[in-house]
């Protein structure tokens, strides 16, 4: 059976490089980064080699650049960890409706403890008014956290606008860049970000690593204390083989951005296309223009999500539905509700994002198995069709 | 996720459909899913003469919702009324714990069309 | 130049087996655990079997195991989690002067936010007397966190006598595995652990992963929020390659636990008695008898650890001066401290830790270095010998 | 984590050992490393005639004395006492961070023996 994955927002298979490097290293590189001997030394040196190339893909600098457990851990370092370094400043946040739950739920729980939280709504893009965030601002701001490009949607927030706003009312600016970087261009001083996330596992390196970008000066509490690594912010031996295979896939990514990416957007421009024209009340969620090159986001009238990725599923073709990240829970998408997407509707929503072993041929299959799919189940539907 | 038995009724699910002239009519919307389930039953000499389905629902529920339908169809009134979202789970080899609310939909959709038919009566 | 690595207790090499089973899932296993689909699902199958080999390599259940970034997150998650998690049953920790950083520095941490620590001390060998911590036991004590083997001197810790009296007072226990599993037996049960801490780069899978066992209803708080993984208490994307790794890791280490740690005892009472014999006043730190089968630390004086530590190296035996684990640090060890050595003879500690690739004649190749090594230094040293 | 330059000077440390009748004698200990640095001086016509040293310290530290003695050893006193560990880091051609303090011991310990020089006098 063809297989088409089409779930690259989910995660990523290992880009070959990766695999390559990786499996040397596991046979090669196995000193402690944090011992003297040479054996340590040189595992130090893989890691360092490989914070530079992150450091080089998002235009920071070699000692800005933290490692991490992965995205969620990031987010959470970047949230916890401004808030509790800087209690005297304020104890105010703001964030969006439309954030990843490793911000969302971070600052809800901030929130629990007795913080003040301010989530701003979005349009029915799931757009982010920099005016709102300009009239959220209070005398106790400390942070704001903004993602870039959303995980569900695609859609690409005015990450710059808003950080502007917060740099003169000196506010610290959190963006979370997992969806974006290695799709579209994330420099660090553009975005105007004095924190910011990344996961390898969504640039084809493995996962269970990821990074905190964190301008110099910017304090920032560890979450995790011991033996002092990553200068005292993230303590923990380092998982060496993940940071070198991170690095690698960091390279890959500032390498390929463009010539991948244009190819990408051609696909996924035809799929969207494909799917609105073959598929009655089919809806594209998110904005238009100011979306990831990657994602094709429906909303199908009268059908659920679940059973239209099983049946997808079983035709080998891989999507997700609702929230990926957390596709185990029930609750319908935050973000579509965010966007002001009726619950039923919500609840037929679909993601399918493209990358690298997608092929043309992929997306002609995919538009030759949905509609299908989708009418099957509408007929099973006690909803619409009446 | 699901054992070959869901997998099964999800892909082939049994007696999908309307019932035109229904006896009793039951729907069900599950809240903490948005989910809805809706049967239609035929009661005749009270036997369960036909039961039919449709359901906006997740894979659990399309299984469930065929699963019920063989379990209820044929059975007295008696027999129908004491089904419920165990004997469906049961009868589907198990679902997993985060779905075990989708056989709910489906017996209480059942129960609520038999009410129906009760009412109408 | 014969290499010989005797730094087991800072990390190992991956296990071959390992190593050929990171290979296949490296290219095979690219799902994310949480989708649907069946490449997901495949994914979560592994990480289901990592589960259940790591839960039977310490007694546990399959769903008392926890997933994390390594032992430094644990021992955070374990002791943070706990006392944040039970805030009505007590503010007041009680630790051991001897523990890894990643606890004592946890404590350290909570103490300055408020919390209540006694830090027990210990005797000449390291050891924590049950006595002591019946008499630090408060109304409001919530936690005893004492580890099981010590990483730098190896002594094992009466941590079954601990655990019955935190028992009996409706105290949680929680203990640091790091440096035992997979050396000793390591039993939830029989230690009496109601929180544990593992990492998989001490035995022979990959660094960056490690486990928390949480008995079931303990309650303990994230430290991370997101996505709602590993049950909610640790959320993020899996490090499936890491936990697929850190799972055949387990099961080699149950498999090959009594042979192996005998094979690797006989070198290390060889190391011992030929130090002690060839160099003098040369001093063995840590327990005689209750000490971990692949330790051996030594106390020089008149020399310096770390010079020590490069002339090995330079010969090719890798080892470690004071707390391996954050060697970059010029405090001297505060474990040998806590045991009541002098200052300048805590400088000349090297430790030796064994593991499955040392030989004989590893052992006899450092006998035939060290004692030169270490008469060099003396002559250079200002202290004694005058 | 050391260069070249330094790993030479740890290996093959230059003047080490005593100074039986020396004219001066300082002696410096590391409050935040715990380590220990001698230097023995030799002083005649107001030139270093001779330097040597002993630590009980890091690699950093033996190789700062080594490369201390050698920026010595034949300077007036003046020149000598213009030696500060800067001079001694950057002969060495840089030292990590973390062990800059490292030539403080072996230049503090120079002009310590300077000082004791002057005194005895
Ligand atoms: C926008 C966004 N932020 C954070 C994360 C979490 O990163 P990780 O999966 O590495 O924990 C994800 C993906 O899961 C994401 O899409
Ligand atoms: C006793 C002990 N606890 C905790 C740790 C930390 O584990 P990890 O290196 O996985 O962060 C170590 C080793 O570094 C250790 O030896
Ligand atoms: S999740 Fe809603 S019916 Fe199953
Ligand atoms: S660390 Fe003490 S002299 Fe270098």
């Amino acid at each position: 059976m063809k297989k088409v994955y089409m779930d690259h927002s989910a995660t990523t298979p290992l880009h070959p490089e990766v695999i390559d490097l990786m499996k040397f290293a596991m046979e090669h590189v196995y000193g402690n980064p944090s011992s003297l001997y040479s054996l340590g030394q040189e595992a130090k040196k893989y890691v360092d080699e490989a914070r530079q190339k992150v450091a080089d893909l998002i235009g920071a600098g070699f000692d800005e650049i933290y490692f991490t457990g992965g995205g969620t851990e990031s987010d959470n370092l970047a949230i916890q960890g401004a808030v509790y370094g800087n209690e005297k400043k304020g104890n105010h946040i703001i964030t969006s409706a439309v954030e990843h739950p490793a911000v969302l739920d971070c600052c809800r729980n901030l929130e629990k403890k007795g913080y003040e939280l301010t989530i701003l709504p979005v349009d029915q893009y799931g757009m982010v008014d920099p005016e709102e965030v300009n009239k959220a601002i209070k005398k106790n701001t400390v942070l704001i956290s903004v993602m870039h490009g959303n995980n569900e949607n695609g859609t690409i927030q005015p990450v710059q606008e808003i950080s502007k706003i917060a740099k003169k009312q000196g506010i610290f600016f959190h963006t979370d860049c997992v969806q974006t970087v290695g799709k579209i261009p994330v420099h660090v001083d553009d975005l105007g970000a004095d924190l910011l996330t990344i996961s390898s596992h969504k640039i084809y390196g493995p996962k269970g690593v990821g990074l905190l970008y964190k301008r110099k000066g910017v304090r920032v509490q560890p979450l995790i204390y011991g033996g002092g690594q990553e200068r005292r912010i993230r303590s923990g031996t380092e998982n060496t083989l993940g940071i070198i295979g991170f690095g690698k896939a960091a390279e890959i990514a500032a390498r390929d951005l463009e010539t991948e990416n244009r190819r990408v957007k051609v696909l996924r421009d035809k799929l969207i296309k494909g799917v609105l024209e073959k598929i009655p009340q089919s809806y594209l969620n998110g904005h238009k223009e100011k979306r990831l090159p990657h994602n094709a986001h429906f909303s199908f009238a009268y059908v659920e999500g679940e059973s239209l990725l099983l049946s997808l599923d079983m035709k080998g073709i891989a999507v997700s539905t609702g929230s990926a990240c957390s596709s185990t829970s029930l609750q319908a998408s935050h973000v579509l509700i965010a966007c002001g997407q009726s619950q039923e509707l919500v609840h037929g929503s679909i993601r399918f994002t493209l990358g690298r072993d997608n092929t043309e041929e992929d997306v002609d299959y995919v538009l030759s198995v949905l509609p299908g799919v989708v009418e099957r189940f509408r007929s099973f539907s006690p909803l619409g069709g009446e | 996720m699901y054992n070959p038995t869901v997998m099964d009724h999800f892909e082939n699910p049994r007696n999908v459909g309307e019932i035109a002239d229904a006896d009793g009519m039951g729907e069900v919307g599950n809240l903490s899913c948005g989910d809805i389930l809706r049967v239609y039953i035929k009661v005749k000499d009270n036997i369960l003469e036909d039961v039919k389905y449709k359901t906006f629902g997740c894979g659990a529920a399309i299984a469930s919702g065929s699963m019920l339908t063989e379990l209820a169809k044929g059975k007295t009134v008696e027999e129908a009324l004491a089904i419920t979202n165990n004997t469906v789970a049961d009868a589907l080899g198990g679902l997993p714990p985060k779905k075990k609310h989708c056989s709910n939909l489906a017996a209480d959709a059942l129960h609520k069309a038999l009410e129906d038919w009760q009412t109408k009566k």
